[in-house]
């Protein structure tokens, strides 16, 4: 009876035709709280992968989510941004919007980005282009065909560039950079949609030290202004930038705490750490 | 125009761009030429083209635009359609129904109100879908509106619901196949298998006179032009980046925020009115049109020509068809009976040998002939 | 079971039986009149023939049923030097002219031999006419099929000859056809009301087009109310049978239908669906297995009814043979450029049905049904099961199964699945990619070559026999979902009781558009297919 | 036992690798080591015979492998664990598994238990497709699959990728284990120096194309470092 | 030109091809023989073969350049009704000339084209009749497949059958697809129709490669020709030639041809066959009109001493030669020839034997008189009216293109 909802929706009288009301209302964060996430579930043929999971992420937050693999990170983060729709469960962004009403593109559009943990770039168009797309631009049909990049917009690309070193590549199609490279250019697309929240899914895989150290460093600037989420298997990566670390395990919170308190965790060091990554141990070789 | 600006800014629009001007001169160069070889000079001088040629050039340039149409879509988004020729066939209906009701009491049973088709049939009126179309405006208002509008509908439909690759090709091959089946109805009003034909004249010009078929070719080659134009800007703009992006992975696209369906759509819509356009130039000029137009292999077949052109550089889609269609021509002539050999070998060895088509073929040569200076700068970095 | 066969089997023997007693008489048993009567026959236009025969009716004589079957048969000549009746018969394939009354092998010129003719009017008449004579024959199922053939029109005399031959009859079938007849004399003819109504009230159980056609009559006769209300009843309780029983036709109509689409599309289904070629050329795999069925008949043509299997191997063999020189010669080339696949198999398409058209002319070629195979099974009077049907039916269950065994249980199954989904990570693992393609379709073709085995069963075979397959195979194998055979097997499946369901209602023409019409909007609710991949590598 | 002289290959016009050469011992445990798009990856699969190389000698256990198809190589003795996995999606675990045994060379039909043993996880998950499994998953099932081919020596395209702290030291000792007791050659690609250190004998360090430096672990000093791994 | 130029506009691929490449390979054969008697005129003939490819609208390209390009001064060519529509106007246009061998649905006459095949009235009716009043005929099924022949010669037929008091629930029509090849429920639909007690009897206007299967399932069903007779106006010898008639005996058919009529003009014309085509090839209708047809433009371009399109067509007109069933054929003046009507019986070797036949010829009708609209019309290309579709109510002469 979906469809009588509908129809009695067209004529209540206590609001307009839901087709006029403006397209997207600003995100509200009077709470200080960008992400609630209550009681989520979700089951692939039976196998539960996020099980009654809560979790709160603050406004301006650096969180880390740590976790074994298959704690269910990467589809935690597939709900947030539309991919993947939960079993139950509710998932807002700010006081005001829903996520799970909403489809992926209306969700980037609200200013959450995603950097996917297997690369993923568009490789026929050029590193510079994938930018370009990036760019916090009005994204529907008709402004973008008639978009043309402003001075300012190729500034911000050609920074960004710089950030992520591709400059000399900006021309090359992003299909033919190495591993690495697509890891860089996927976190300069994230640099460049200038997001109010930002899930990061592993961005130090396949990175050297050092390069490890400059996106820590990226994604501490980033923090404050920006929300974000980050995934990472690296502990030396997330101890150089965490505030705040959350534990997941068999989908739900397991431990969430500061660097230091986690890594005492006998929990966490069972399932996760292991005796080398311990709180005391010869940290990190 | 910024759209028109970004088009003659060749330096850094690469290849397929570069070739849009000379290709559209060329055009107009051999549009004049016909024009004047078949109305100046007289039979028998070396310069004199035959209707004959004026004819078919209007057909090969129709179907040249047809194969722009499918490269916009295929070779830009990656939605293999299947079913193009039934936007072709819908325009090109839209403009026999025209030309149809210019026959008036000029035809055999000699009813101003009911083509012939109708009287033998016993029909009694006009069936209402067939009213305004004596109307030159309206009917062609029509005959895009149309196709148009199916296009939005099953894109809509398709896009929305995420109907992708050969799911979605094989849905436009169903498409046109039914459509075929339904035109080919007596019931349905259009002339059954025998379609429209035997038409006498548009906008009171004789369509028997060569003046008339010259004006229609050369008209044919104008928009032919203006629609490469517009495809190549259109391409060429952040919206063609979109579309590219959504070939590459539509779902990455989405979580950038763009509404990967409707880029589709108006894409698909786009591309639909041009082979619109394409069938309600070549009604007039071939002179019948009939639900053959809507059998899946034509639509196969226009595919064939983008692939051999070179996909997604829109003048290859162009010359494409013109090749094939003039192999066609050239082969049925010289071996009645063993044609289809030669054309499909010449499917296979293009498919085999040129993966990027023809406008591949001719970019690699150009490229071994003078490397461009990026390309020694990237091998040195 | 199957009509044309027994017959053919009792002319047989009858033909033996009647060389053999001719034989003993020859010599002094023929009365003027028949033989008179024979050189009539040689001597009438075919207008005039029917006279002729009822006077050889009236005759009785011992030769009419031969004379009147072979008739039939369309083998009855004369010697045009001396009118004598003649034989033509084909033995193994051979002409033989026989003399009619010896059977012995006559050495005369075909060109001397004319045929006496006959038409529609003249079988009717001959076949009542045998019918009349084997009222008495020795094989129960051929007095039954007398009684049967005088449902429709049965004259006086006959009649009372059956109601005397019902007395000494002992086979419980031919005793209930000849009840039934005469329950049928009784309903309208029985001057007593109430013997009436009893036997049109048994009539009831009987599905006999003529009973009911009878009943028809007498319902619409007012004059006595209570015989037609009888009728009008008995007629409800048929037609609530025959209804029951369309419905059944129309289910196994669809299964049919849907065992052809199978046939049809599940070659295509490994090539396309596992493999990822976008296979245009699948139709033509099809047609050169119908080919081969043909070239096979031609080799043998005495032994058409051994020819279709010896047809499948072969037929599997050529298309898998042509399959892996396409696929070593093309395809292979092309991998990871799915749609250029398109692309080369069209212009494969295109050459392989030119080639057959040059080779085998363009015309349809004949391709003989087994006498196994043709005919119906008559469940009852209302329901036939085709036998081509039927088996065809049986026969894309077991191919089905065949392959799901192939694919699931053998490492073929299992590596070309992994070469599908990545090639180079299965060459790292050591699979011999190359193989694995060439066999897979190898396989793929082979099928699609036996599927034309079946259907030059039912459809021409020429060059467009593949187009015309084409689309319906890729419709169900997307439809099914690709890459997933069950998926195929439902979807053909679907579509063909679909469409049978369709078709009664808004004619073919509209059901084949409401089919179409309704994958579209199927697949809007399901974008994958019936069966989709699931998972996330499916995105 | 892998020997490689003067390779040189190209991708289009582009040339990746530059006359590079590279030994290595029987029983080895070579760590490969460089910045992001040196062509690490790409010498790899030069190794398996994934891309055609321009020129140059490849040899392993003295057979000049160059000439030979892909399909050669797993069953000549290289297990192959490539960079993001490549899992075949659409099989199951199992599937994916038993894909490796057609490499073997001793006709075993099951698949070994030692794989069980190493990574548990895809015991429990014997019947999911390999697709839908979490990254973490996948690498762990990539390397099984290279074990099962029972190889001579195991090339691993950084394997720790996504991997959980407790489980990449676990796969540190695998590696150890596989190589000083069973004698198993191995050649890593690591970024990270911390695991490098750990289970590498030798290290080759590689920029644009060419292997710039080659030694005993012990022996990478922060200045090599900093010349070669620094950003 | 030192030769005289023929076209053959006949498709030797796709769909057609099937029936369409024996008349190309007719009218080859036919101007081989004239060759050897001399040629014509004086000069040699020459064959021009294209092929429009069974693609409607290049039947207009190839006509024209047969006209245009290669200068023939005849055409023989077509076979479905659309095809010629579609050349139609280029004919016109370039005045050109062509002769179409194929029985069609009539409604038309045109200057530049002669009907060699039946009209409506030279296959259909006789039919019909013969079914109702020799086989008794009451109830009737016109079958056909969903175009314009059978269309229109059905509607000729329904208003012929209820001119004869057939009621309208004794007929029943049945459309199908070209190429339809499931036939199951529609054959069980017609013995469902047959066995309610009338004498049943279907008029199959079924054309082209839907025929085997329908008459395969015919075959399987037990639909025998004494139950349900289908007299069939597209199955010819060449069709029957790709299948097995065996069940099918009885089963009839309407031409103006058979290969089994006893004529020394057949029996000739079926031995040059054979020498030419092959041994197992037969002969059919279409084939015969396409004979007629050379034959007449023959002796016309002889009668009138030039290849001229204006001069031959006039003097075609009132023009006999003989046909194959040892009568002759006469040009009339509506372009359409005197045909005699045969209705054949299918025999076990693919051959038809006639069970019935016309007294003599029967004129072609262009117009209808079954159709209202049509009724009215006449065609005649002899002065004065010199119009294929004058109006006999209105005196006006509509639809010319010259
Ligand atoms: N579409 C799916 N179908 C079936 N199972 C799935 C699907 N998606 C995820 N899973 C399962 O859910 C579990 C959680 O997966 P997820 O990718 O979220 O883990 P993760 O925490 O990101 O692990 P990693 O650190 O290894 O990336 C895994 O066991 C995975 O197999
Ligand atoms: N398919 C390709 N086409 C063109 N160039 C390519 C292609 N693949 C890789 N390259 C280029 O080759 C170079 C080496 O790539 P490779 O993948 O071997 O690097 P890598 O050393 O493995 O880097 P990473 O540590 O990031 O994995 C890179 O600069 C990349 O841009
Ligand atoms: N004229 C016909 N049969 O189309
Ligand atoms: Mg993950
Ligand atoms: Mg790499």
């Amino acid at each position: 009876m979906k469809w009588l909802n509908d129809f009695r929706e067209l004529f209540r009288r206590d609001q307009v035709w839901s087709v006029m009301l403006p397209k997207q209302v600003d995100v509200n964060l009077d709470k200080n709280i960008a992400l609630y996430i209550e009681d989520l579930n979700v089951s692939f043929d039976g196998f539960k992968a996020i099980n009654q999971l809560n979790l709160y992420i603050k406004e301006g937050e650096l969180r880390c989510l740590i976790g074994a693999n298959g704690a269910g990170k990467t589809t935690l983060m597939d709900i947030v941004t539309g991919k993947t729709k939960p079993d139950s469960g509710s998932v807002w962004f700010g006081q005001n919007h829903d996520l799970l009403g909403y489809d992926e593109a209306a969700i980037a559009r609200l200013g959450i980005g995603r950097k996917f943990q297997k690369p993923t770039v568009f490789e026929e168009l050029s590193v510079f282009d994938n930018l370009e797309l990036s760019l916090k631009t009005n994204k529907s049909v008709l402004p973008t065909l008639f978009a043309r990049l402003s001075h300012q917009q190729d500034k911000r690309i050609a920074q960004v560039l710089e950030t992520i070193g591709l400059t000399e590549q900006r021309q090359l199609a992003a299909g033919a950079l190495s591993h690495g490279q697509k890891q860089w250019l996927e976190i300069g697309m994230l640099l460049a949609s200038d997001c109010r929240l930002l899930l990061v899914d592993e961005p130090v895989a396949g990175m050297t030290a050092e390069e490890t150290e400059k996106t820590a460093e990226l994604l501490n600037k980033l923090a404050g202004e920006h929300t974000v989420v980050v995934v990472e298997h690296d502990m030396e990566f997330v101890r150089s930038i965490a505030r705040t670390v959350t534990v997941l395990h068999q989908g739900s919170v397991l431990a969430e705490g500061s660097m230091d308190d986690i890594q005492k965790n006998k929990e966490v060091i069972e399932v996760y750490l292991g005796e080398e990554h311990a709180e005391g141990s010869e940290a990190a070789l | 125009m910024k759209l028109f600006s970004s088009i003659f800014n060749f330096k850094r629009s690469g290849e397929p761009g570069a070739v849009i001007v000379p290709f559209v001169a060329l055009l107009f160069v051999v549009t004049l030429f016909a024009a004047l070889g078949n109305l100046v000079f007289p039979e028998g001088s070396v310069l004199h083209v035959s209707t004959y040629s004026i004819t078919l050039l209007g057909k090969y340039l129709c179907y040249a635009m047809l194969a722009l149409a499918v490269d916009v879509v295929w070779g830009y988004c990656g939605i293999l359609s299947l079913g193009h020729a039934a936007f072709f066939a819908l325009g090109g209906y839209g403009m026999g129904m025209y030309l149809m009701r210019q026959i008036g009491d000029r035809g055999v049973y000699g009813n101003a109100l009911l083509p012939d088709f109708m009287v033998f049939l016993n029909w009694e009126s006009l069936p209402w879908y067939w009213f305004g179309f004596d109307h030159f405006g309206f009917a062609m208002l029509m005959a895009l509106l149309v196709p148009a509008l199916l296009a939005f509908v099953f894109g809509w439909l398709a896009f929305r619901s995420r109907v992708t690759g050969v799911y979605l090709s094989i849905m436009t091959q169903a498409l046109t196949y039914a459509l075929m089946l339904a035109f080919f109805r007596n019931e349905m009003g259009f002339g059954g298998n025998n379609g429209l034909t035997d038409f006498k004249d548009i906008l009171g010009f004789s369509l028997q006179s060569d003046t008339t078929r010259v004006v229609l070719l050369a008209i044919t080659s104008l928009l032919l032009s203006l629609l490469l134009i517009l495809s190549h800007a259109i391409m060429k703009s952040r919206f063609g980046k979109v579309i590219v992006a959504v070939r590459d992975s539509e779902s990455r696209a989405r979580f950038l925020g763009y509404r990967t369906e409707r880029y589709k759509v108006w894409l698909f819509v786009y591309s639909a009115v041009i082979a619109a356009i394409a069938g309600v130039l070549y009604v007039p000029q071939i002179g019948i049109i009939n639900p053959g137009e809507f059998t899946p292999i034509n639509s196969i077949e226009i595919v064939i020509w983008v692939a051999i052109g070179g996909r997604g550089t829109l003048v290859g889609a162009v010359l494409g068809a013109l090749l094939v269609n003039y192999a066609k021509t050239r082969l049925t002539a010289i071996f009645p009976e063993a044609w289809l050999f030669a054309l499909g070998a010449l499917f296979v060895v293009v498919t085999l040998f040129l993966p990027k088509g023809l406008f591949g073929l001719a970019g690699s040569i150009r490229k071994k002939l003078l490397p461009s200076p990026a390309a020694v700068k990237e091998v040195k970095s | 079971m199957n009509r044309y066969r027994c017959h053919y089997l009792l002319s047989n023997s009858l033909k033996l039986l009647f060389g053999f007693l001719l034989f003993v008489f020859s010599s002094f048993s023929y009365s003027q009149t028949i033989a008179e009567l024979h050189h009539e026959l040689t001597n009438v236009t075919l207008s005039k023939t029917k006279s002729v025969l009822e006077k050889i009716v009236q005759t009785d004589d011992e030769t009419n049923l031969h004379l009147f079957e072979t008739m039939l048969a369309g083998n009855l000549y004369f010697d045009t030097s001396d009118h004598s009746l003649l034989v033509l018969e084909k033995v193994d394939g051979v002409e033989q002219i026989k003399d009619f009354y010896s059977a012995e092998v006559r050495a005369i010129d075909r060109s001397d031999a004319k045929k006496i003719r006959v038409n529609n009017a003249l079988r009717t008449y001959l076949r009542a006419s045998i019918a009349r004579i084997q009222l008495t024959a020795k094989d129960d199922t051929v007095r039954k099929e007398a009684v049967e053939s005088l449902y429709k029109k049965v004259d006086k005399t006959t009649f009372a000859t059956v109601v005397e031959l019902r007395s000494q009859e002992t086979n419980k079938a031919v005793q209930s056809a000849m009840d039934l007849l005469i329950d049928m004399n009784d309903a309208q003819f029985n001057k007593n009301e109430q013997q009436r109504i009893a036997a049109i009230n048994r009539l009831a159980k009987s599905l006999e087009p003529a009973v009911r056609n009878m009943l028809v009559t007498i319902a619409n006769q007012t004059e006595v109310p209570k015989v037609a209300a009888a009728a009008t009843q008995a007629l409800q309780t048929i037609e609530a049978k025959i209804g029951f029983y369309n419905k059944l036709d129309t289910v196994f109509f669809g299964l049919s239908l849907g065992s052809i689409l199978l046939l049809a599309s599940i070659g295509l289904a490994i090539t396309f669906g596992v493999m990822g070629v976008i296979n245009m050329a699948h139709g033509e795999m099809i047609m050169l297995g119908a080919y081969t069925t043909y070239v096979v008949q031609l080799l043998m043509p005495n032994h058409i009814d051994q020819s279709i299997i010896v047809a499948i191997p072969l037929a599997f063999t050529v298309s898998a043979l042509v399959g892996i020189v396409i696929e070593r010669g093309v395809i292979q080339f092309l991998h990871g450029r799915p749609l250029e696949t398109l692309l080369a198999t069209f212009g494969i398409s295109l050459i392989l049905q030119q080639l057959v058209r040059s080779i085998f002319s363009p015309l349809n070629r004949q391709v003989n049904t087994p006498s196994w195979m043709s005919g119906s099974v008559e469940i009852n009077p209302v329901l036939f099961i085709t036998l081509n049907r039927l088996y065809i039916f049986f026969f894309a269950l077991i191919v089905f199964a065949a392959l799901l065994v192939i694919l699931r249980k053998t490492s073929l199954g299992l590596n070309v699945r992994a070469v599908s989904q990545n090639r180079n990570m299965a060459r790292a693992l050591g699979i011999k990619t190359a193989r694995v393609d060439a066999l897979t379709f190898g396989l793929g073709s082979g099928i699609a070559g036996i599927a034309g085995v079946a259907l030059s069963q039912l459809t021409n075979v020429g060059p467009n026999l593949g187009q015309s397959y084409i689309i319906d195979s890729f419709m169900v194998v997307v439809f099914g979902g690709v890459g997933n055979l069950f998926g195929t097997l439902v979807a053909a499946f679907t579509l063909g009781i679909a469409n049978k369901l369709f078709e009664p209602m808004v004619g073919a023409v509209l059901s084949s558009i409401l089919v179409l019409v309704f994958i579209i909007l199927f697949i809007q609710k399901r974008p994958k297919g019936l069966f989709p991949q699931k998972g996330r590598a499916a995105e | 036992m892998i020997r490689i002289k003067n390779l040189n290959q190209h991708y289009g016009g582009t040339q990746i690798l530059w006359d590079l050469n590279l030994d290595i011992a029987e029983g080895s445990c070579t760590c490969i080591m460089g910045r992001n798009g040196v062509g690490k990856t790409t010498l790899l699969k030069a190794i398996m015979g994934l891309l055609p190389t321009t020129s140059g000698e490849i040899e392993f256990q003295g057979k000049a492998l160059q000439n030979r198809s892909a399909e050669f190589r797993a069953p000549a003795g290289i297990g192959y664990v490539p960079q993001g996995r490549e899992i075949f999606p659409l099989l199951t675990v199992e599937e994916n598994l038993r894909l490796g045994l057609q490499a073997r060379n001793d006709g075993l039909k099951t698949i070994p238990e030692k794989v069980y043993q190493l990574f548990p996880v895809l015991k429990e998950m014997l019947n999911r497709r390999g697709g839908d499994l979490s990254g973490g998953q996948q690498q762990q099932l990539a390397i099984g699959r290279a074990l099962v081919t029972d190889p001579r020596v195991l090339i691993l395209d950084e394997p720790n990728e996504g991997i959980q702290p407790n489980i990449v030291s676990q796969i540190g000792d695998v590696i150890l284990k596989l190589n000083e007791q069973d004698g198993l050659t191995v050649i890593l690609i690591e970024q990270k120096l911390g695991f490098a250190r750990r289970v590498g004998k030798e290290f080759r360090l590689m920029e644009k194309g060419s292997i710039v430096a080659a030694d005993r672990m012990e022996n990478l000093n922060d200045q090599l470092i900093r010349q070669y791994l620094a950003v | 030109a030192d030769t005289i130029k023929v076209g053959v506009l006949h498709s030797l691929s796709g769909t057609m091809a099937i029936s369409e490449t024996t008349l190309k390979d007719t009218v080859l054969m036919m101007i081989e023989e004239q060759n050897k008697k001399g040629g014509l005129l004086g000069k040699q003939l020459e064959a021009v073969v294209v092929d429009p490819a069974s693609n409607w609208p290049l039947f207009a390209e190839k006509g024209r350049e047969l006209i245009t390009q290669e200068k023939v001064d005849v055409i023989f060519g077509s076979w479905t009704s659309v095809s010629r529509k579609s050349v139609l106007p280029v004919l016109e246009e370039l005045n050109g000339l062509m002769f179409y061998p194929v029985q069609y649905e009539g409604e038309e006459s045109s200057k530049n084209v002669f009907y060699t095949g039946a009209a409506p009235n030279q296959q259909a009716i006789p039919a019909v009749d013969y079914l109702m009043n020799d086989l008794e005929v009451e109830r009737w099924v016109l079958a056909g497949t969903d175009y314009v022949y059978p269309r229109t010669t059905n509607k000729i037929l329904e208003a012929y059958l209820e001119s004869k008091g057939v009621a309208k629930e004794d007929i029943m029509i049945n459309y199908t697809p070209f190429g339809h090849s499931d036939w199951q429920s529609i054959i069980a639909d017609i013995k469902k129709f047959g066995s309610e007690g009338k004498k049943t009897a279907v008029v199959s206007t079924i054309n082209g490669d839907a025929n085997v299967p329908f008459y395969k399932e015919l075959g399987n069903q037990g639909v025998s020709a004494e139950d349900i007779p289908v007299v069939a106006f597209s199955v010819g010898e060449e069709e029957l030639s790709g299948f097995d008639t065996a069940p099918l005996v009885g089963h009839l058919a309407a031409w103006n041809y058979f290969q089994s009529v006893e004529s020394d003009a057949n029996t000739a014309f079926i031995k040059k066959w054979k020498a030419f085509a092959g041994e197992d090839r037969v002969t059919n209708d279409p084939m015969e009109a396409t004979y007629i047809g050379f034959n007449l433009w023959v002796n016309a371009v002889e009668k009138a001493g030039t290849t001229d399109v204006d001069a031959v067509e006039q003097a075609i007109i009132g023009l006999s030669v003989p046909n194959l069933t040892g009568g002759t054929a006469t040009m009339g003046a509506n372009h359409h020839l005197t045909k005699p009507v045969l209705i054949g019986e299918i025999q076990d070797d693919g051959q038809f034997e006639v069970v019935w036949e016309t007294d003599g010829e029967v004129a072609g009708d262009a117009w209808s008189d079954f159709l209202p609209e049509s009724a009215k019309l006449i065609a005649d290309w002899t002065a004065p009216i010199k119009c294929g579709n004058y109006n006999t109510e209105t005196g006006v002469c509509s639809g010319q293109n010259y």
